[in-house]
């Protein structure tokens, strides 16, 4: 092990898997002349033009490619430039990649992975900054990874590669240039385990990507404070490991969920419905969201500080939900 | 081009197993015994069977929501067509697509696609794992005339020109997207000249002629195989039925114009050339659509008598 | 009031508003020479080509014309001939129509209406069948209505074409022949104002869409057992009424809500964990839902059946919840 | 052409006034004192100038990712967009949308929009409604190389020769896309060939000649006002920062390209044809260059001026 950054644990991850296995290829704009992030920096040097693909700025034909690619033996990582840009191309990843297996009766296999730079945090604005991993977890056949650290970028892009189904990795910006210990040799996190983060006995945190860190910020303070909070990183968000959310909460006796994206119908809502329902009676307190406003993602720095969730937002929930003890 | 006996007969059989299926489907669908959307290929059989015999079993094929006619030129077996359009489980999917899903991966057939303009890109990416394993397959895709009106067919011909894929790209043109001609709909006349956006070939051909559809798809498909690149066939063909349904067509068109196609049916033109050229007999030809006849019977019995999937069935083959 | 169906409710909401308000115009598919489901029947005769425009196969260009021709002044009232191609073309609507008036400081109106028929029932298998409410309701700066009934079809829409914001209108599939009551006069229901279809003191029933009809015949079936349900439908699901949720949940003590969609990230969970917050202290009984299970729609009418929710599962979901009175 | 001289003095103030405007940005970038994505529009001048000029109020242009010029040469004002850049109230967004997103709906100014290709089918929409009012009015839309290849952008031309729309499609050919050169992106080297895939007019022109670039738009807004449908104009220019930031453009670009193209700079090059002709002294050029550089001063000093909105403003104008 030794400390990397995110965008070069993933860009080991692609890196390895592209030795292992010659089905695997990268395609996307300027992702081998010019990463956009970075991600796929080196490998067009390394792996040629035919494994490093730059395709014209048409993101439904590189999705198509990639369907067309998977259903036909290979194993293709698209990367769309932001994770807003998908929905030019949505009708690929919805009707086609998430449903042909099904429609088909189990005769396609799609080993697909689309990378997308997603969240806020630059003055990007609305159109650069979205979270809406909620639309893609709502759609089965689809599979969606949300890593927040250098180790699990680099185990669950593996896994995601490996994976006979399309993989949505979605990558906080905000994460890519984060350190951590990451193990050079080659190695997979399963789909659909999430993280305890730090454990806890007064109440569970559930968060996802970027606002993991803002979580763990939060429960660090809350000790200050005498509450105790469990933080919970689901990782994948589909499939979702409910079970150690729920062994979670029946412990604490209370949850919030947080997540950047706006609150109203996000990932958060899931969450928080399918403990109510399952843990109904372990429950102390209302299951609580932090999450962003209702309104797109504003450019000026001080609203878009005001619009992004943060530790101190999950203080104030967590405080709002968990008796003080200090 | 020198096309062997057996392979002449072999296309004037399927063109009118696609004419007979389609029927016969027509007919299914009247009486009330399968359900569902259905988009007829009746009228068309020269362009799927002219451009589906350049192929081989190792090229691929992406259809459209009008696909029996591909499919079964592809090699698709009538038998488990049908048995998918009554939902049974000896359908291609089991039952979970219908008419608008059919596909057959082992048969190169990437799926009929209930999206319109959604193939073009995905034939693009057969092509270019093609291209990527280094054999000599191609990908052929076919669209309608409405359907070059979508962007993705634009991306998709811009894509594989850039990529030099081996890709065949063959309009459909039927005059009609669902219910708006042709003229109405784009203010060309020739399709192919959309070509010229790619710098790639495009010919138009008359595609109730199953002899110049398949040399001029053919030609397309050789270079490909060179590795040249892609190309633009337009078809210029006329359906039967009406756009989804079994009506006859005169609901929203006129009745000169359907008689003016008709009166140049592809597989009577076809017919009539074999016995011309003593391919064929007049006995044999019978007897060709004599067999398929039979062939459709036992193909619709056998799909009847297919047992529905159960319940337990709803949620396999979500995911791998 | 006279009985018509939910249909040439629809079309007597578009023309009465064009002959009310020469800037609204209708435009999509096939909406003049041949309406596909039939809204748009004789309007083209009547308004002429300029006023119900029929387009190529091209819903970005559609849409995209929609988006422009609002700003300029226009109230474009656009078919998307099935929900599921919606995303082809969801750029448009998600980073333009939605966005636009945020993100240019308030400087833009954008009073457009897309109609999208919606649902399963009729075989029609995985593109043709969708429900994917949620998406569009994750989306601030849109509003969503889902009228179940011609009543509420004729008010919603009318009340839609002249909101200053992007509507979408949702029609179910199978509400389309159903007959009901409706003013030949011009009215309109403000949007986001829920509709108790029934009083009922003993579980609350939330159902969208159709799935208000299945929702009022399991109450039946309920009452017969001795339990009397509150069905509400919220009619609007962006802004959402949850006044008269909570209202009628901190009465009964318990809540089902029902919808078509799948019921992982769908608006039931929204509704769910709202409730599961908001009214946590008078719940009895776990929110729960009923939807569609996690897989594509199947074409086999067997299948198709077992996926579609009914009014049974309704049934069994109160009565696990509620206890027997009978 | 015959352009007066006072309309030519303010072609030549409104290219300086881009250029300055963008070398400003770049400063205030450098500086650390904007934030966020900004696409300079420096090198390309004489595109939005010449085209925007052919313009009256009521019309209306679509812009892109590299919006600036555009706005400016339709009449948006410096000290409004930099407080934009900032951030500030006083931008033309109240600082809700940043560069990618400065509009102006009074000066019909659609907006500059961060997706690829999604404005062309905006100004189709514009278009339509000139139309549909029974205007004079015209609707034209910037979109770059690389945006060609965009599936919208091909629906909105067609969708525009269908219905015979008054748009113009402003085609600004700056040789990459991103980072991806032309012909690495497409396999056409005149983009204005693709016009006859709509058979609509297209012209290719010398996109650093600001008078033809005028001259061309301005027959194609002509046509369009008559009612005579779309036209695609393709404009070769240059860009000469980065695709996007503030770098000088050679770390991907050869230093003998960018001089060959620097070479041919549009405000030069306008500015000695004033001189030529008369039109303008050096000394009135001169002065002209230093009021516009004491207007940026100014514009710069009264963004950086403006407040900040405030927090109870995040929620505002989400919904009319
Ligand atoms: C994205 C999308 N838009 C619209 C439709 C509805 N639709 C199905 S077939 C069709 C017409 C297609 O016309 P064409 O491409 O000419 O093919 P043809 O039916 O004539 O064979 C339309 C509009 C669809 N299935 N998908
Ligand atoms: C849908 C979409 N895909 C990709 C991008 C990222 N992107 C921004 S500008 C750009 C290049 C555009 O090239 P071109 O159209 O030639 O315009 P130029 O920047 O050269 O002016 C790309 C790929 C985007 N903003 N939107
Ligand atoms: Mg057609
Ligand atoms: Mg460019």
């Amino acid at each position: 092990m030794r400390p990397i950054i995110y965008l070069m644990a993933l860009n080991e991850a692609l890196q390895q898997e592209m030795e292992r296995d010659p089905t695997v290829f990268v395609t996307g704009e300027d992702v081998g002349q010019h990463p956009p992030m970075g991600v796929t920096l080196g490998m067009l040097q390394k792996f040629g033009p035919q494994r490093v693909v730059d395709t014209p700025i048409s993101e439904s034909a590189i999705l198509g490619l990639a369907v067309g690619a998977a259903a036909a033996g290979l194993r293709p990582v698209v990367e769309i430039m932001f994770l807003d840009f998908l929905f030019v191309a949505f009708d690929q990843v919805i009707n086609q990649m998430a449903k042909m297996r099904y429609m088909f009766g189990g005769k396609a296999k799609l080993p697909i992975v689309v990378r997308c730079p997603c969240g806020g945090g630059y003055q990007m604005a609305a159109q650069h900054s979205q979270s809406l991993e909620a639309m893609l977890c709502h759609i089965p056949g689809l599979k969606v990874v949300m890593p927040a650290t250098p180790y699990n970028a680099k185990g669950l892009l593996t896994a995601a590669i490996r994976d006979d189904n399309p993989v949505f990795c979605l990558e906080h910006k905000k994460c890519y240039t984060m350190a951590g210990d990451v193990p050079q040799e080659q190695y997979e996190l399963p789909l659909g385990i999430a993280e305890v983060k730090r454990p806890g006995s007064d109440v569970t945190i559930v968060a996802t990507s970027y606002m993991v860190h803002e979580a763990l910020k939060a429960a660090e303070e809350l000790a200050g404070r005498g509450i105790e909070a469990e933080v919970i990183d689901p990782r994948t968000l589909l499939p979702l490991d409910m079970d150690t959310i729920l062994k979670s909460v029946r412990k604490t006796h209370r949850v919030v969920v947080v997540h950047e994206a706006v609150k109203f119908c996000g990932f958060g809502a899931e969450i928080a419905a399918q403990v109510a329902e399952a843990a109904f009676d372990a429950l102390e307190a209302p299951p609580l969201r932090v999450a962003a406003p209702f309104c797109p993602v504003p450019f000026s720095a001080p609203l878009e500080e005001a619009y992004l969730p943060n530790a101190q937002n999950i203080v104030e929930a967590v405080s709002s939900v968990t008796p003080a003890k200090a | 081009m020198d096309i062997p006996r057996e392979k002449l007969i072999e296309m004037y059989e399927r063109m009118v197993t696609i004419r007979q299926f389609e029927e016969g489907a027509a007919g299914l669908m009247r009486d009330g015994r399968i359900k569902g959307f259905i988009h007829l290929y009746a009228g068309e059989e020269a362009v799927a069977v002219g451009a589906c015999f350049t192929l081989g079993k190792d090229d691929y094929i992406a259809s459209t929501h009008r696909g029996h006619g591909h499919l079964i030129a592809k090699g698709g077996d009538p038998k488990n067509m049908y048995a998918e359009l009554f939902g049974g489980r000896d359908g291609y999917c089991h039952g979970k697509g219908g008419s608008m899903h059919i596909a057959d991966l082992d048969l190169g057939i990437l799926g009929a696609n209930g999206i319109v303009g959604a193939g073009p890109p995905i034939a693009v990416g057969a092509a270019f794992a093609a291209q990527y394993k280094g054999e000599r397959g191609v990908s052929l895709c076919f669209f309608g005339d409405g359907a070059t009106n979508q962007g993705t067919i634009h991306e998709a011909m811009n894509m594989a020109a850039v990529l030099k894929l081996p890709v065949v790209f063959i309009c459909e043109n039927n005059l009609y997207g669902e219910y708006t001609r042709q003229d109405r709909h784009q203010t060309v006349k020739d399709i192919a000249e959309r070509a010229k956006a790619y710098a790639m070939p495009g010919v138009t051909v008359d595609g109730m002629d199953v002899l110049a559809v398949h040399e001029t798809v053919g030609e397309a498909v050789e270079r490909a195989r060179r590795g040249e690149g892609p190309s633009l066939v337009e078809c210029k063909t006329y359906r039967y039925f009406d756009h989804q349904g079994v009506g006859d067509g005169v609901a929203d068109r006129s009745a000169e114009e359907i008689e003016e196609w008709r009166a140049k049916d592809a597989i009577v033109r076809f017919r009539r050339h074999l016995i011309q050229t003593e391919a064929l007999t007049e006995a044999e030809a019978e007897d060709i659509d004599r067999r398929v006849a039979a062939r459709i019977e036992k193909a619709i019995a056998f799909a009847e008598a297919s047992p529905p999937p159960t319940e337990d069935e709803l949620l396999t083959d979500v995911y791998a």
